[in-house]
């Protein structure tokens, strides 16, 4: 993952990064599974591997494919980067191992999760049933999110009204107030 | 010496992490930028499902004579921030059509140079004024 | 139903108005859902207010499941002001647009506009009112990521960069928030933010709890423009539709800084971090002054008058920063106050440069010469606007300043209080250059010849003009609510 | 006879229909194993996209018209939140399901099924919409 991640910063072909992309996230879903998380594993591997490359893809087809050289490179991103970096490492210093069944994010709401959703939703798969009834708000969030990216995309690239009519016709369908 | 296995697994997700945000802040090009806004949400989501982990636990599915499960929450908040994730990809995506239609690049020195020209026809009567640029 | 699923219904309706106004598409029919929507969400606001002061603080759970199972929302007097602040902002906007929009936003995506307006006013309501930091995170996205589009519907191409600049800032925000949260979450193990703050106490010299401090402050500061993370601001507010400037300078940012008062004060509590980082005060401090000098003197040398009041917007959370950073209740009350008047002030402001830009078509200082003559009610409320910004007595804009000025003086920081008012005094050097066009130079010839702008914008215009002095006359309501609320905060950290 | 985009065509025909049906059992399995509405959503566009990539778009838009596409983001977004408000309106707190039916366990299944085929269906309608928007401009700069 961090040589895909380091070519990512070399390689100048718009294509190729957005196959390597692809390919990161399936290494990433790979590693969800490994983590046990096979709920998150099935989306990344839909989404970050197949929607979001078929995305890319669509946009270089209306852009260009190659980066062109940058003329200049400022030191400031790099330092940014470090700075922010060395933050993390030292708020590892504190952190419970990897795997550490007695770390408090294991033993505060999520044991109820564990030992109660059976009885409580009637569902084996407790994923869903912390997605959908505990934490289900949540998850109408999500859809509106989803749901404002779609409106987004049409507001800012769909087809202006006057082009869609045209299409309209051929296609025989009505509805285009606009 | 354990503490220090035990941290690697995070160590690493930072680098990754790392790595995306500088693409991000770094480079010029409109995707990519947005490649690297990828990368830096994939690290992080590794780096909640990480903590979720629990030795010799499994997948967090009831089953018979299973004792130890590894944590569900951080599963259920990554599910919802992939989900946050793609469709910002999306808008980004989107924009970066637009920009290349107004701009004819997307590289962002180039934009740059181009904002700065004020004698530029600036005022987009049309979302899809440029027909030609498109292609 | 009953009154007491208000707090649900204050971010439900307009999320549910969302999909119904795709599915009309009309943009009458759009417009008049939405500005019922709005309407009602600021009814339900009021109400809400009105229950927060007869009966306290109280809890909503979502899903029938108890606080750190489930979501629950939770409201007190902070979060009950800026349910307020969005929905009266929001619904005073709704007449205004109707012209505004009809001429900026071409027709065929009019109701995609309002869509994601009323998107835009669900994520902000529901940052306000949740108790659970990461369905905080979720609502976050949602209004960033409709603003993103509103403000690339702008008529101008510069619209789009400013758009993508922002979405790159705000994603990284964002990004560097859930980092927080799960920095958070990894030291306690729980999302919710009363739980958080109940556990805190005990983590709080923790690394790892220290960190998430950190990645919550820098990922709120670039949301709410905190200098020197500003730098999307400016253009997104100067190329955005009329509107949505209006709307997103008087919220966006105000919930931002929200968003940080409930991190500081209520999950890690006030005095539990100047006991382990006793210097975060400064920095805040440092930055905050930094951001009103800076900002201030950019806006004097603008040309374009909406980017003139972004830098000045920039300039007054800088305002806001500073009361909250001292970290005492007279500054929390100072800065409370403030993000509610310059609310007002600030959309009063941008919504009469959108009549100028509605009749004159252009923002530039050139384009306003002489039009106090040609457009006198816009020009005057432009005029109380901005001698509520500068903190005019009679006003809101003073009665803020006083409270930060007494605060300092409070701390015995008598040069940030000169400070304070050397840096309103910036305000009006560039307020006045406004002025001075308007109404003290002639219209060049070759200027298009205008009247004064439609009834139904001067309205909302006037109200938010005649709100801000009215507030400024009588001031105890909101200071009431403000000191009440900065009480309980700062009580909120102690154990 | 047979030319490379014909195998295409055929392979694809033959691969839609289990595709479609993978993504039903994910929908209506999701409680079981791992799985729900947003994969299966994304499922369900993925097999539009395959057919839209080998038929083309304009065959593929007479299939999802631009008022289905609208018709199911919105539906999805409303059918969560109406089970929300049902669940008010039975007299339960927003989105607790345990009002939904006499048995609280059996509310919260119905609730989850139903919340799940709601997120499915603004997903589908989303990436479908989405899709179409990117390539569809493509082609329209062709023609």
């Amino acid at each position: 993952m961090v040589i895909t991640a380091y070519t990512l910063v070399r390689i100048r072909s718009l294509f190729a990064v957005a196959m390597l992309s692809g390919i990161y996230s399936l290494l990433g879903a790979s590693l969800y599974l490994i983590m046990d998380a096979v709920d998150v594993a099935f989306t990344e591997a839909a989404v970050g591997a197949g929607i979001s490359t078929v995305l890319m893809l669509g946009t270089l087809s209306l852009t260009t494919r190659m980066e062109k050289v940058p003329k200049k490179t400022s030191p400031l991103p790099l330092l940014i980067v470090s700075a922010t970096g060395a933050m993390l490492i030292y708020a590892t210093l504190d952190m419970p191992p990897y795997g550490d069944p007695s770390a408090p994010i294991h033993h505060n709401v999520s044991i109820r999760y564990i030992e109660k959703s059976g009885d409580e939703v009637g569902l084996p798969n407790m994923v869903t049933s912390v997605l959908a009834s505990y934490r289900g708000y949540d998850t109408l969030g999500e859809v509106s999110v989803i749901f404002t990216a779609a409106i987004g995309v049409m507001a800012l690239i769909g087809r202006s009204a006057r082009r869609g009519r045209k299409k309209k016709q051929s296609n025989g369908s009505s509805g285009d107030k606009a | 010496m354990e503490y220090f296995t035990g941290l690697f697994n995070y160590w690493v997700v930072i680098v990754l992490m790392m790595m995306g945000f500088y693409v991000v802040i770094a480079q010029h090009n409109l995707v990519k930028k947005i490649v690297g806004l990828n990368i830096f949400q994939v690290s992080v989501f590794l780096f909640y499902i990480s903590m979720g982990k629990v030795k010799g636990g499994t997948a967090p599915i009831l089953g018979e004579g299973i004792e130890i499960y590894s944590n569900p929450l951080p599963h259920v908040l990554i599910l919802t921030a992939i989900v946050v994730g793609v469709a910002t990809t999306a808008l980004g995506l989107a924009l970066t059509v637009r920009i290349h239609n107004a701009f004819g690049t997307i590289e962002e020195d180039e934009i740059n140079a181009l904002e700065d020209d004020e004698s530029a026809p600036a005022i987009l009567v049309e979302p899809e004024i440029d027909e030609e640029a498109i292609r | 139903m009953n009154a007491s699923h208000l707090p649900i219904l204050q971010v439900i309706v307009p999320l549910m108005a969302a999909p119904v106004v795709i599915l009309l598409r009309r943009p009458n029919a759009a417009w008049a859902l939405a500005t019922l929507v709005t309407w009602t969400a600021f009814a339900i606001s009021l109400a809400l207010m009105a229950q927060v002061l007869n009966e306290g603080a109280f809890v909503y759970p979502i899903g029938g499941w108890a606080a750190p199972w489930g979501i629950e929302y939770r409201l007190d007097r902070v979060g009950a002001l800026l349910l307020v602040i969005i929905s009266g902002i929001g619904s005073v906007v709704m007449p205004y647009a109707k012209s505004s929009v009809e001429k900026e936003i071409p027709r065929d995506r009019v109701y995609l506009f309002y869509t994601m307006y009323l998107l835009c006013l669900t994520g902000l309501l529901g940052i306000a009112i949740t108790g659970d930091v990461f369905n905080l995170f979720v609502f976050l996205e949602i209004s960033s990521l409709s603003s993103y589009v509103l403000i690339a519907l702008g008529r101008d191409r510069r619209a789009l960069t400013a758009a993508y600049r922002y979405l790159i800032m705000g994603t990284i925000g964002a990004t560097f928030y859930i980092i927080g949260v799960g920095l958070m979450y990894m030291a306690t193990g729980t999302l919710n933010m009363a739980d958080l703050a109940t556990l805190m106490p005990s983590v709080i010299d923790q690394r790892t709890a220290l960190a998430g401090l950190a990645f919550l402050t820098v990922g709120i500061s670039l949301k709410l423009a905190l200098f020197p993370l500003h730098l999307w601001l400016p253009n997104a507010y100067t190329y955005a539709p009329s509107v949505v400037t209006a709307f997103l300078a008087a919220t966006a940012t105000k919930v931002a800084i929200y968003m940080l008062i409930r991190i500081i004060f209520t999950v890690f509590g006030a005095t539990h971090i100047l006991e382990v980082l006793p210097f975060v005060q400064n920095i805040l401090m440092v930055f905050a002054l930094a951001g009103i000098f800076a900002a201030s003197a950019v806006a004097m040398f603008q040309d374009n008058i909406k980017r003139m009041l972004a830098y000045s917007s920039i300039a007054q959370v800088g305002f806001i920063i500073l009361g909250i950073s001292m970290l005492s209740t007279l500054g929390l009350t100072g800065g409370i106050i403030h993000l509610f008047n310059h609310a007002l002030t600030k959309c009063a402001l941008f919504l009469a440069i959108g009549c100028v830009a509605y009749r004159v078509g252009g923002t530039r200082i050139g384009d306003m010469q002489g039009l106090g003559r040609r457009m006198p009610w816009t020009m005057a409320a432009f005029v109380v606007g901005g001698l509520s910004l500068v903190g005019v007595p009679m006003t809101v804009g003073f009665v803020s300043k006083w409270y930060l000025v007494l605060a300092a003086l409070d701390k015995g920081l008598w040069p940030v209080a000169g400070l304070i008012v050397i840096g309103s005094l910036l305000t009006l050097i560039y307020i006045w250059r406004v002025i001075e066009a308007a109404y003290f130079q002639q219209a060049t010839e070759d200027a298009p010849v205008v009247t004064e702008a439609p009834l139904s914008m001067l309205i909302p215009l006037w109200i938010t003009v005649a709100a801000s002095v009215y507030f400024g006359i009588d001031a105890s309501r909101t200071l009431d609510i403000a000191f009440d609320a900065s009480e309980t905060l700062m009580r909120g950290a102690l154990p | 006879m047979l030319s490379p985009r014909s195998i295409l065509r055929v392979v694809s025909k033959l691969l839609i229909p289990p595709i479609l049906l993978f993504a039903l059992y994910v929908q209506f399995h999701g409680d079981f194993g791992p799985g729900g509405g947003f994969q299966a959503g994304v499922i369900f566009a993925s097999a539009f996209i395959l057919y839209a990539l080998v038929f083309g778009i304009e065959n593929s838009r007479k299939v999802a018209p631009a008022w289905l596409t609208r018709l199911f983001l919105s539906g999805g977004v409303l059918l969560y939140a109406g089970v929300g408000v049902a669940d008010i309106m039975l007299g339960g707190d927003f989105l607790d399901y345990s009002v939904l039916a006499k048995d609280p366990v059996a509310g919260q299944h119905l609730g989850v099924l139903l919340i799940e085929f709601g997120v499915g269906v603004t997903v589908a309608g989303a990436m479908i919409s989405i899709f179409l928007i990117f390539d569809g401009r493509d082609r329209e700069e062709e023609n």
